[in-house]
């Protein structure tokens, strides 16, 4: 009996708790939320000169493929791996390109070399 | 000659075979049981299969996978000390077998579960909860499931530790119930995992009937707005945000929230595509495969072939009913309390078994009126299910650990 | 010499003991082969109509692609992919489609939140 | 400027060169020797590139990447505990190298080894064999080649943990060697892992010649019947079953049979493929790479360069040999029984070795009669062979572990 | 009821808010300021954002994740032995928390920047340095940096242990640091590890200046001739013959060198792609996680917050700035001693930080003359800089370690 | 004081071992490449006929695909990539190929086999 009124004790205190966690973090959410939305005005009133590119510049523009193009190219490149998935198997991972930058010459090379990944971020 | 006798004598008296036991025979039978939904049924198959079948291979008696009792009797002070306590292991059964290896290095020192919540983490997106901040509440209410199937469990007779553990299972989420438990109660590690999962895949069958025993027909139909847009900012502050409140709030919770919020940052910051496919992938996979052997390999005759098995089981679906009530609840009350914007049964999503309740949910929605949407809006609880879940286990852990 | 005497048991019993094992194991088999034959039968006698469809939702339907088709497309992405092995690097993997819910309504919402892998598995 | 030049004496006295012995420069000859047979050769690189590469690095003087002898002499009562043998070791002998941790961490308390096992597992399809169980007969045949390896080990004077250890190179499985190795004979890892994986490799310049010796032309020419087809069901049922009988008849191969026939469940349950993936790819290259680097750590110069290690490659080849003519004698012994019906060269296939074995003898059918193929019911030995060799080295762990 | 109040009360006494100190907050915003670096700027993204929020985390106070100090007072002849010290942490601080794991476990040992030294080796293309061997002397000069920086703190009053940390920051190679600091000045190691990411990423920012005071415009308009194609056979040899060389003359370098050439070595074999692969990306990407987490998790305000630790951030821009002069001053030497054919700009890249030192020369070249194409060329300096620096690293340990 | 003297020492031996360290390493560098020449021209005297042909097995022929074409391609294919993102997910994991060897004939069974990756290597 007493670990049962140690239990509700728990109880009390954890449903309090939760709920208290929760709706604090609500509040914080409704404030980002709100501070978001003034930002995103105050960014747009300073016009499209200024501002957070970066943001921006994910939204690339992507070339629209009709509907029905898309769909028959999906079809085709599904049917084709289900074929050929039982005969194909992977090509081996190709990882080294390597020699490339003397036979193409200098300016190819540049680009292989900023794929050249020891710090393993983009620069 | 005499001596090639003795030495066929000899291994075969060591032979399995002439010393298995009924338990290990049931328990084989068990892990068969786990094998067999997890492959016709699908149910929750990357952890079931892997649980079943280690379940079966530690039941073959003397095969040395498993050396190591599960809850053992420590000299007073070793408890808390991992390192003192495997030596000790060591000198009083032998050397480990691989799953002690896998349950005491990486599953009792919590090194597996907090892995998987932040590969987790780099797997969710907190969107709609971002979205329309409220129905972090609906995550909340379902918590109650946790507590009652605790307090029923109390008065059945558990110790506060295993009945706190038993409760756990009502958060839905398998990761938090493996870590609780082996903090709190690890001699029934094997059984609230296994309710734990098994319900989270049993969730289809069980909140219909308790979600239309809750909600008028009317109710089940209301329709609600689309969710504003989330910005990219907004996402990548989300999980800074959540892991500084909840710690300062609640620092038990810390570990399992931080670690999910980590996982999350990683996915949302966009800059570390590297780190967050290893975590949702190569980490993930392979620290999956750890938890369910080690798991598994708690399935053991002695600890697991109890009354207090079934009664966990049976008090799984006491704790996933009540957690599923809970949040049906708390709807209907936001529902009163918006003038009739907020479909009640969204609450039921805040059983977290992501994204499976938001589906019961959009499911029964559809079944009333096909153009009505309510996943996006389920997902909020949803993902909130799962913080009001760790939340609530550290509040177990801060007054019981 | 008592080495050798023991070598030569433990080759007695190692050598029967692996015999033992592989025999049981094929006699075990071939049990199960017979048992899996006779559920085969009585599958097919209870007729189309019942029983484990989920086995057969397995061997779908896939259309069929005339050969020489086949061969057409498999050298042109061989080529095309050997061509490219050296120039292209790959593409960064695409984990975040996640806004895409707001932008196309909600129908298209669906199918990406079952997407949503956090129970790792199907439902 | 004492003091400078005193600094300077002092470091060109610790300067690898000044500290080479002859028996290091030996072993870095040996080392690039893997290395180059590795690249050139194509032989088993997997394995005996990283094994020849660390050999080379553990043998350029004080370079610490090895601390720790590989076969210490230990304190009573201390050779069972790996957590006292540790600190035992970082007392006497100082912090541990990073291939010190790899050795006693990773591969001596058999981590890798029973890992390797599972990926092994989720790699293989044990169609063939399931298709016609018979073959699996040829595997155990195969075996008896680790035991006439064994006794000729004994006849030279190898104490019974060391033949043990070598015969079981005739099973032609690494991670078998290698586990028997570690558990009976440590100190000649380097040398019986080496020649297991170098006689894998030169399986197609060794079987030949063994089985034209053993059958006539006529033999080589047997056509065999197309195997049956296999279900999914008996495929999923298959691991299961060959876990529980394996591991009752002899638990002490339960460790390896377990973790294959775990993989192997992966792979054929279909319902976790990400786990199979994993157990195939991410999990199993990690684990490669380090069994590489500890096996390769453990060739230093006092312990790998002496006679034994010598007889231990000539040992290798006995085993080899021996086990290719037991295949293949059964092999001919089933042809009678079966009226033709069975050619013998599927027996030699028994040496596992997959796919190699297996290769060589389609390669022989082929020469002799370009229409006979032969290569899937070869396949069936190929794969029991693996059984096999893990049953052997049970029953060889239970009379002498 | 009044117990729970009592418990209300307690739960609230161990609030992580109510213990927050004002050391905490400004860790907490240090973290934060490095996650808004790493995401806003691209600043080494892979390991500042791991850095930063694991700071942020472990600053919320009680939280478990971390239990144990960073650079604890151990009782003598204990420091040497990782196990004992694990024990006696865990006696004296309680259970290891996930962070300390990581940290004493895979970061202390070494065996985390080694393994990224290894995945570094497989990432790493020696052709350019191979091609033109002399640039090689250019990665030798930027180590000047080193030693000028590791001066300078000693005369700012830095232990001789301590300034070796400081020093190696100018070698630019995050791993080196690590590997260093850990071994001589642990409870430097977030200064000098967040040092040592932060100005990798600066460097084309820093190099630019230094470069232009030291050269004229005609030197930086140098153009140099092709480098010679690079053979194969080479390029397997080279890996090979530089572990000998350099782990010959400076053993205390060979668990880098080594490392990276065996990494390099399964790159360049062609024979083991599944390795090399699983070198640079999965076993990469979780180690990565691991290094970042368990770095960020050694900030904390009792040893981070010092004024030390602005003048390890200050004596890093002294290392990189010499590191540049002393490369670009070989340089001129060189483009003396060749009669002009020498651009010295090149010497500026032996500051590894690759690639972005070669980058930053090119970029420099194509200002002053679009047509000039250096990249390939301080390619060599740069990748002879990694290598520079673990020399560098090695002599400090064999005379402080 | 001292401890700057120290310092200096140190200093004087590390520039010292770090020049002399990789002036070895180049001058080995450079007696490689010598090496590598002369053993290339003797390769070269010795005729088309002898040596290291798996050198030269690498470089293989690819049909050249004109560079238009090229371009259509990648373009075509990244763009379709691009759409599809959002709606596509990866197909699973094609691991089992499996039953493919009763069903083709044991012709084709053999390529299969030889993909049998136990040996985790090609043979
Ligand atoms: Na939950
Ligand atoms: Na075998
Ligand atoms: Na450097």
């Amino acid at each position: 009996m007493a670990e049962f009124m140690e239990g509700l004790n728990i109880t009390a205190l954890g449903v309090t708790v939760v709920f208290a966690v929760l709706t604090i973090l609500a509040l914080v959410l409704y404030f980002v939320g709100w501070l978001e939305r003034r930002l995103i005005e105050r960014e747009e009133t300073a016009a499209p000169v200024s501002a957070a590119p970066e943001v921006r510049e994910i939204k690339e523009e992507k070339p629209a493929i009709p509907p029905k193009d898309l769909a028959v190219i999906t079809a085709a490149i599904l049917a084709y791996t289900a074929e050929k998935a039982s005969q194909l198997r992977p090509l081996p991972f190709k990882r080294k390109v390597s020699d490339a930058w003397r036979l193409y010459g200098v300016q190819s090379s540049m680009e292989e070399v900023e794929d050249f990944n020891y710090e393993l971020g983009k620069w | 000659m005499a001596a090639l006798e003795q030495a066929i004598i000899d291994f075969f008296e060591h032979m399995g075979l002439l010393n298995l036991t009924v338990g290990n025979i049931v328990m084989i039978i068990v892990g068969l049981t786990l094998v067999y939904l997890a492959i016709r049924y699908g149910m929750e198959p990357l952890l079931l299969l892997p649980i079943g079948i280690s379940a079966v291979l530690v039941n073959l008696p003397l095969s040395h996978l498993v050396n190591w009792p599960v809850a053992p009797q420590l000299p007073p002070g070793m408890e808390e000390n991992i390192f003192a306590t495997m030596a000790y292991l060591n000198q009083q059964y032998g050397p480990p077998g691989l799953f002690d290896l896998i349950y005491y290095l990486l599953i009792k020192t919590e090194i597996v579960p907090l892995l998987i919540f932040f590969g987790l983490g780099a797997m969710t997106d907190f969107g709609p909860m971002i979205a329309d901040p409220k129905t972090a509440l609906l995550g909340a209410a379902a918590q109650i499931g946790v507590f009652i199937a605790m307090l029923t469990a109390i008065a059945l007779g558990f110790s506060l530790n295993e009945a706190a553990s038993i409760g756990i299972i009502g958060g839905a989420d398998g990761p938090t119930t493996i870590y609780l438990t082996t903090k709190l109660a690890p001699h029934i590690l094997g059984a609230t995992a296994v309710a734990a999962y098994s319900y989270m895949s049993l969730v289809p069958l069980i909140q219909p009937p308790v979600i239309k025993a809750l909600t008028s027909k009317e109710e089940r139909r209301i329709r609600m707005e689309q969710l504003r847009p989330v910005s990219k900012r907004e996402k990548i502050i989300f999980p800074i945000i959540s892991m500084i409140v909840i710690a300062l709030l609640v620092p038990t919770a810390a570990p399992l929230v931080g670690m999910l919020m980590i996982g999350n940052l990683f996915r949302e910051s966009g800059v570390v595509e590297r780190l967050s496919k290893a975590a949702q992938e190569e980490l993930m996979n392979i620290v999956t495969i750890f938890l369910g052997l080690g798991v598994g390999s708690t399935m053991r005759a002695d600890s697991f072939l109890t009354a207090q098995t079934l009664m966990i089981l049976g008090l799984g679906i006491v704790a996933f009913t009540s957690a599923t009530a809970g949040g049906v609840l708390l709807g209907k009350l936001m529902m009163k309390l918006s003038g009739g914007k907020i479909n009640p049964m969204i609450g039921a999503a805040g059983v977290s078994a992501v994204p499976m309740s938001a589906r019961v949910v959009q499911r029964m929605a559809s079944e009333e009126d096909p153009g009505n949407f309510l996943l996006m809006h389920a997902m909020g609880p949803n993902v909130a299910g799962v913080i009001g879940t760790a939340v609530a286990a550290g509040v177990l852990l801060s007054v019981l650990g």
